[in-house]
């Protein structure tokens, strides 16, 4: 990147979308929303994290797992443990029979801490097991199921059984898990009461944070190479390995990208609400987290958070006001986006609203023009053609500059 | 305290006009019941941290699913803290207030839960939250509540292991439903053997680990112990391996559906619980699942717990006519239903006896709180904020009601902690 | 003759033996064919023939039930499709296959032979030698004026040519060209013939055809398929006058 | 664990635990019979299906109703109304929603998934609305009651028998009607080349709305039959999603046969396994044996092996 070209970022219409968002995440809502609710907000940009896996994921590569809930969860456990552990000291556990181990360990009759909870005691390790962990699980199922080719509805059904399977283990081996009760009253981070308001409010600006970095990596990830090729093997597989590519490999690639950000939306959500349990594994939290990314644009990270805010504030409102209305208005946002508006907000954006913008940009063509005019710039190659007809072919977002004009 | 008679009057049909006049019915007689209400005590007095009282009302949450897969269970609570509410209302309020309520649904999601509980203390600063059914919810609810220094009245019976300073639990701990159980199956039907079976989830396996350490000391012998998933149907393998081990009680702890399944196959598989042979004793089969399983299919089990629609006295037979009064003729009541009327009254009560809504101060008055209107007799708040209450036998009958067969002549002392028992 | 032949390593593409079956039917029956290094070689046979088939199985895309491919000395049925293209083979299908969301130009960028691992294509950047290299195959291609259109856009025929010359830009030794004038309008399939001697003074191709026409225009050597087996082979008028091509071709 | 029992015991016991195994494997069978329809021959994915089972339950438990009400004196016979009335209404739901939603979602299966989920929320609280939160329960015909007393020791229960013959009887009809009919015939033709199905006149869209309707009503009989020995409420019918699909899957997308197979697979290792394991781990087990041979065969066990 030229040191020039950040500003220029900025000032280009792709990068307004970015400064919008960052807007209301970073200005308004903190100025309008109590810190109750903020921290209401920071749980749904938790779901975010999933979503923007889901785009990349689903909507680029076409593979639609059913079971992010698994790595979201996996990501919010290893949180979980870190914390449990931290809230379990000796003193604040002199009660139980082992004093020093989770209270429900104590209840289900452990007298020490299973060895996988041992390295949990080092926040290093669970930094890095809140991402691994998920990527691990996931680059296991992708070699199995990539490379022998199973995809579409066989994928999203396997990963479904294995949302079940691990829900059913987690509540089974409560000793181990905390049960179906997950994990609770988790209370400091390394001394940090993270259930005061202003702790509150501190980790609803670290997951803005966080979430604007993973739009960053999920970001530059389609704009290279690689994401042009993610949209190809979606459209023609077999075109992307008769042009000599590992389809398998990038198929493996993405879903454990998608399972990453799972894990640190889980993680965070640990922290945000303050506990962790299976419910967020099982298939009915994994099908929910699909339509937050379906409703924002299969097909566009940014839509995936407005899908995520929109979809669970939508949530919290309808069970506020008419609660036997919610699942009717859940079911109908999934046929609704399906079968009315395929590309959810995302497109409907790019349908009404973007011609408006255009009027308005005229005024000034400057700001899109700018980037080709860099020096080594070589005629029309380094332009790739701006018309998207169809919804599908871009991220309405990011269509009007140019990938590799750096 | 005079006795309460419900006059022919108040039994008009139809929610509208009759559940008024139950309620007219009831407020005269409450109120001849009760002394006669102070002029309220000023605000200021009675309200210290900033609740939500004012010089006519206070405001209270609950905190239910009525979405969701738990809505089948926990619609019963509501109903029934609605009602209580709506008596003591009738009768005076509270230190001279009505009770107006705040309903959140917690849509059968446990972070719901904990932010709808957040929302009532802290946007609506609720006197009190009566509240959750399952375990992962109250689990969800209390850090917050204790962060925010709220107080919940928790209703269903549970595993026990926690005795925190915010809640206050009116259904029963595990060993006061299993202890009693087990010795009566011991005395009054000479069992030697059980097979504990239970849905797989921490209650039921704390259940029978208590069970299973109880009939260790009586020098019994437990012949099987087995949990299936939550919402899981196929029973026949298990059916098989009781047949196989010929215990001498079932004792069960399956929950939601997979109950239906169950009885319906054990049934099918050529048991008939009226031999009890085996016998079979629960913990889990209140009147209300029964609607769903169907009175022909555990027609002769046993369930062991503190509460049954059909106990005789005077407080629960005017319980149960306003009860069906108000929400229909249909209805039935369950321990947790029951246990879930008793919250608004403790809370009138601990409020009344403390003088203030505070909650530092309601705290400080819990130990000895007695509730002598309860349906279910006479239940007093132990200093461990579980309840003083007797442990009942009921047989099922094919009309879907218990017969109580056996009660305990003391009331039972509440022990989340058992020594001996973890 | 051929026989006499195979142990010999002067042919570029050696299959032997070659036989696939679907539940019992086989499709690919006891192959056996070489191909000369810069040869243009045709495969005709009547529909069901495994003309396609043996296609699949030389570069991968179906695996072979036994018999062996050798390319270039390399034993190919063991190798992953993607390795298979890596040892120089291309293959253009039936239908024009080409990305239709992405531009001519990103289309041939994407075959360009660099950047196939996943850190590759993280790293991938539009160097002049890319854009050099895509502009020459466009040219070739008769594209020039259409690389920032969306494939999409292209007509049936431009969409063939764009797809020979994403194989084009692999650089690869063998060519393989299921039925490339398939729905062109008659002055496409000129140009096409055209593009096709310009690609075999340094390709060597293996084309499956019905146009005999066509066929005769470019073939050096054609292969007859029936019922996968090898009918008969030689010149095009060699196989044009064999009897058993004519009693398939008319017989029934 | 079979210490002290006499061998005549054992052989009841294994006797029964077969049955067990063979119940299971019926309910499986019945479960999975209208998704394979539906997924093997159109490729549409019905995450719904529950639903629709569910509405097969609430039929029968309002048939069971009326005849209390207006026919007792035939009320031994109410079942097999509601078995038909069941099918008759599932199917004609189904092939509103085909109708609706699904026919335009054809070469979409991932949409489908995601719209009949969609359809799934929607039924389920509309249940909810109408017939309550609560499980309804469902009363049985006295003589469905009890069992069939074999030996001294073996019983088998008449209702798992009922569901046994049910299952059978769908089987045997829908392999009748697949590959006896005309119908079939048509079906087949439109599977292997619909446009070559249309040009010779078949009407693939009347086709597509007739399968969609069939596997939808035999979810309906499913569910009626297990009104016999499940629950009957508003979300039973998540309880069977995966098992359903997964036996569906296992047996192969296209297969009829391989649905059948793997039904008895997979209920033969979950009941031997519950027998010597807690239920919890056979469950489990059973779910990661199944998903680990998906993975080292993801076309299934019957399926055809074709050139693609």
């Amino acid at each position: 990147m030229k040191s020039s070209s950040p500003m220029k970022w900025f000032t280009s219409r792709e990068g307004l979308y970015y400064l919008a968002l960052a807007g209301l995440l970073v200005v308004i809502l903190p100025l309008a929303l109590d810190p109750f609710r903020l921290n209401m907000v920071g749980k749904y940009l938790t779901y975010a994290f999933v979503a923007i896996g889901l785009v990349m994921c689903w909507g680029k590569a076409g593979i639609l797992s059913l079971g992010q809930g698994v790595f979201f969860g996996l990501g919010g456990y290893c949180m979980a443990m870190f914390l449990k552990l931290e809230a379990s000291t000796p003193e604040a556990t002199a009660i139980q029979s082992t004093p020093g181990i989770p209270d429900f360990m104590d209840w289900n009759q452990l007298t020490e801490l299973p060895w996988f909870w041992e390295p949990f005691h080092s926040f290093s390790f669970t930094l890095l097991a809140v991402i691994g962990v998920p990527m691990l699980l996931a680059f296991i199922i992708g070699l199995a199921m990539f490379t022998r080719r199973v995809g579409g509805v066989y994928f999203a059904i396997i990963t479904q059984a294995i949302a079940a399977i691990l829900t059913i283990l987690i509540i089974g081996q409560q000793g181990y898990t905390g049960g179906v009760n997950g994990i609770t009253d988790l209370q400091t981070l390394m001394g940090w009461d993270i259930r005061s308001d202003a702790a509150k409010t501190t980790l609803y600006f670290v997951c803005v944070g966080m979430l604007f970095l993973c739009l960053f990596v999920a970001r530059f990830v389609q704009n290279r190479k690689l994401g042009r090729i993610l949209v190809a093997m979606n459209a023609q597989e077999n075109r992307v390995r008769f042009s000599g590519y590992d389809v398998a490999a990038f198929k493996i690639f993405v879903f454990c990208l998608a399972a990453a950000f799972a894990g640190i939306g889980g993680a965070l959500f640990t922290l945000v609400v303050g506990f962790m349990s299976p419910s967020f594994i099982g298939i009915v939290a994994s099908i929910e987290m699909v339509i937050f990314c379906a409703l924002g644009g299969r097909l566009s990270i940014l839509g995936a958070v407005y899908g995520a805010l929109l979809v669970n504030a939508a949530k919290s409102g309808f069970s506020e006001s008419f609660p036997e209305l919610w699942p009717f208005a859940m079911g109908a946002l999934f046929i609704g986006v399906v079968l009315a508006f395929p590309n959810g907000l995302a497109g409907l954006y790019q349908s009404y609203v973007m011609p408006l913008e255009e009027r308005l940009f005229k005024r000034k063509p400057k700001i899109e023009a700018e980037p080709a005019a860099e020096p080594e710039a070589t005629p029309e190659a380094r332009k790739p053609a701006v018309a998207a007809t169809e919804a599908r072919d871009y991220d309405p977002m990011i269509e009007h500059y140019s990938p590799e004009k750096s | 305290m005079g006795t309460i008679e419900m006059t022919a009057g108040g039994r008009s049909i139809g929610k509208g006009p009759g559940f008024r006049k139950s309620l007219m019915t009831l407020a005269a007689s409450v109120m001849l019941a009760t002394s006669v209400q102070a002029a309220a005590p000023a605000t200021a007095e009675v309200n210290t941290t900033g609740l939500a009282v004012t010089d006519d009302s206070v405001t209270v949450g609950i905190l239910h699913s009525i979405t969701g897969t738990m809505a089948i269970s926990e619609i019963g609570s509501v109903q029934a803290e609605k009602l209580a509410i709506e008596q003591i209302n009738a009768s005076g309020g509270v230190l001279g207030r009505e009770i107006k309520y705040v309903q959140e649904d917690g849509a059968s999601d446990w972070p719901t839960f904990a932010e709808k509980s957040r929302k009532l203390l802290r946007q609506d600063n609720v006197a009190a939250i009566f509240g959750a059914w399952t375990s992962a919810s109250r689990k969800a609810i209390l850090p917050v509540i204790e962060q925010y220094n709220g107080m919940l009245y928790y209703p269903t019976f549970y595993e026990g292991l926690e005795q925190s300073p915010n809640v206050v639990y009116t259904g029963q701990e595990a060993t006061q439903q299993i202890l009693a159980g087990i010795d009566w199956a011991v005395k009054e039907k000479g069992a030697k053997s059980f097979y504990l079976l239970g849905s797989d989830y921490i209650w039921p396996r704390t259940s029978n680990k208590i069970a299973r350490k109880h009939i260790d000391k009586l020098g019994l012998k437990v012949v099987g112990e087995e949990y299936y998933p939550l919402g899981h149907t196929q029973f026949n393998s298990v059916i098989n391996k009781i047949k196989l081990k010929k215990p001498d009680v079932i004792f069960a702890s399956v929950v939601g559906g997979s109950n239906v399944a169950f009885y319906k196959q054990m049934k099918a598989a050529g048991v008939d619980f009226t031999d009890e042979k085996p016998l079979l004793l629960t913990i889990s089969v209140t009147e209300d699942e029964i609607r769903g399983i169907g009175g022909e299919n555990v027609e002769g089990i046993y369930a062991s717990m503190k509460y049954f629609q059909s106990l005789d006295n005077p407080n629960n037979r005017e319980f149960v006519t306003a009860f069906k009064e108000t929400y229909g003729d249909d209805m039935v009541i369950g321990d947790v239903t029951q246990a879930a009327y008793l919250g608004p009254w403790l809370w009138k009560a601990a409020v009344e006896k403390a003088g203030s809504f505070d909650i530092d101060k309601i705290r400080e008055v819990f130990a000895g709180i007695e509730f002598k209107k309860a349906p279910e007799g006479y239940v007093r708040i132990h200093e461990n904020h579980h309840l003083w209450s007797k442990t009942r036998i009921g047989k099922a009958q094919i009309d879907g009601q218990y017969e109580v067969v056996f009660e305990t002549e003391e009331l039972m002392e509440p022990d989340p902690f058992p020594e001996g028992y973890q | 003759m051929n026989a006499a032949r195979s142990k010999t390593s002067d042919f570029l593409l050696a299959v032997e033996g070659l036989t696939v079956s679907f539940d019992g039917f086989k499709a690919v029956d006891d192959l056996s064919f070489y191909l000369d290094p810069k040869e243009i070689r045709v495969i005709i046979g009547p529909n069901g023939a495994g003309k396609t088939t043996v296609l699949d199985l030389i570069c991968g895309k179906t695996k072979a039930t036994s018999g062996s491919i050798k390319f270039a000395g390399k034993e190919l049925t063991r190798l992953k499709e993607h390795q298979i293209v890596h040892s120089g083979v291309g293959r253009k299908f039936q239908t024009p296959s080409v990305f239709e969301d992405l531009t001519v130009f990103e289309n041939l960028e994407l075959s360009f032979p660099r950047g196939h691992s996943v850190g590759g294509a993280l790293a991938f950047k539009r160097d002049p030698e890319v854009i050099e290299a895509v502009e020459e195959v466009a040219a070739t291609i008769f594209l020039t004026d259409a690389l920032n259109e969306p494939a999409a856009s292209l007509s049936h025929g431009q969409k063939q040519w764009l797809e020979i010359g994403m194989l084009l830009i692999q650089k690869p030794d063998l060519l393989m060209l299921d039925e490339p004038v398939a729905g062109m309008s008659v002055a496409e399939r000129k140009k096409t013939a055209e593009l096709l001697k310009v690609i075999t003074k340094d390709h060597t191709v293996l084309v499956i055809e019905h146009d005999m026409q066509f066929v005769g225009d470019i073939a050096d050597r054609v292969t007859v398929m029936h019922q996968g087996k090898v009918l008969s082979e030689g010149s095009i008028e060699h196989v044009k006058s064999d009897p058993k091509v004519i009693e398939v071709y008319l017989g029934h | 664990m079979f210490d002290g029992y006499t061998s005549s015991e054992l052989m009841s016991i294994f006797a029964m635990q077969g049955f067990a195994g063979l119940s299971l494997f019926s309910v499986f069978v019945l479960m999975a019979l209208g998704l394979a329809i539906i997924f093997g021959q159109m490729g549409v994915i019905n995450m719904a299906h529950g639903e629709f089972m569910i509405l097969g339950a609430y039929t029968t438990y309002l048939t069971s109703g009326f005849f209390q009400s207006y026919l007792p004196g035939l009320f031994g016979g109410y079942f097999f109304v509601a078995i038909v009335l069941a099918f008759l209404i599932c199917a004609a739901l189904g092939a509103l929603i085909e109708w609706l939603m699904i026919r335009h979602l054809y070469h979409r299966p991932l949409d489908t998934l995601l719209a009949t989920w969609g359809l799934s929320l929607i039924m389920q609280q509309a249940y909810r609305s109408i017939f309550g939160a609560r499980e309804v329960g469902v009363e049985l015909p006295e003589w469905m009651m009890g069992a069939f007393q074999v030996t001294d020791m073996v019983e088998l229960p008449i209702n798992g028998l009922f569901v046994m013959i049910i299952a059978l009887s769908i089987a045997v009809g829908v392999y009748l009607l697949m590959y006896r009919s005309g119908y079939g015939k048509n079906v087949r033709a439109v599977v292997q080349n619909r446009p070559m199905a249309e040009a010779v006149g078949i009407n693939s869209a009347g086709i597509d709305r007739a399968t969609f309707a069939l596997g939808c009503g035999i979810a309906g009989i499913a569910g009626a039959a297990f009104t016999m020995i499940g629950s009957t409420g508003p979300s039973s019918g998540q309880a069977y999603i995966v098992d359903t699909f997964l036996v569906v899957v296992f047996g192969g997308a296209q297969s009829l046969i391989g649905t059948i197979v793997s039904a008895f697979g997979i209920s033969q290792a979950q009941s031997t396994m519950e027998f010597f394991l807690s239920g919890s781990m056979a469950k489990v087990l059973t779910l990661l044996v199944v998903v680990g041979i998906l993975m080292l065969r993801p076309e299934g066990l019957m399926a055809l092996k074709v050139r693609r």
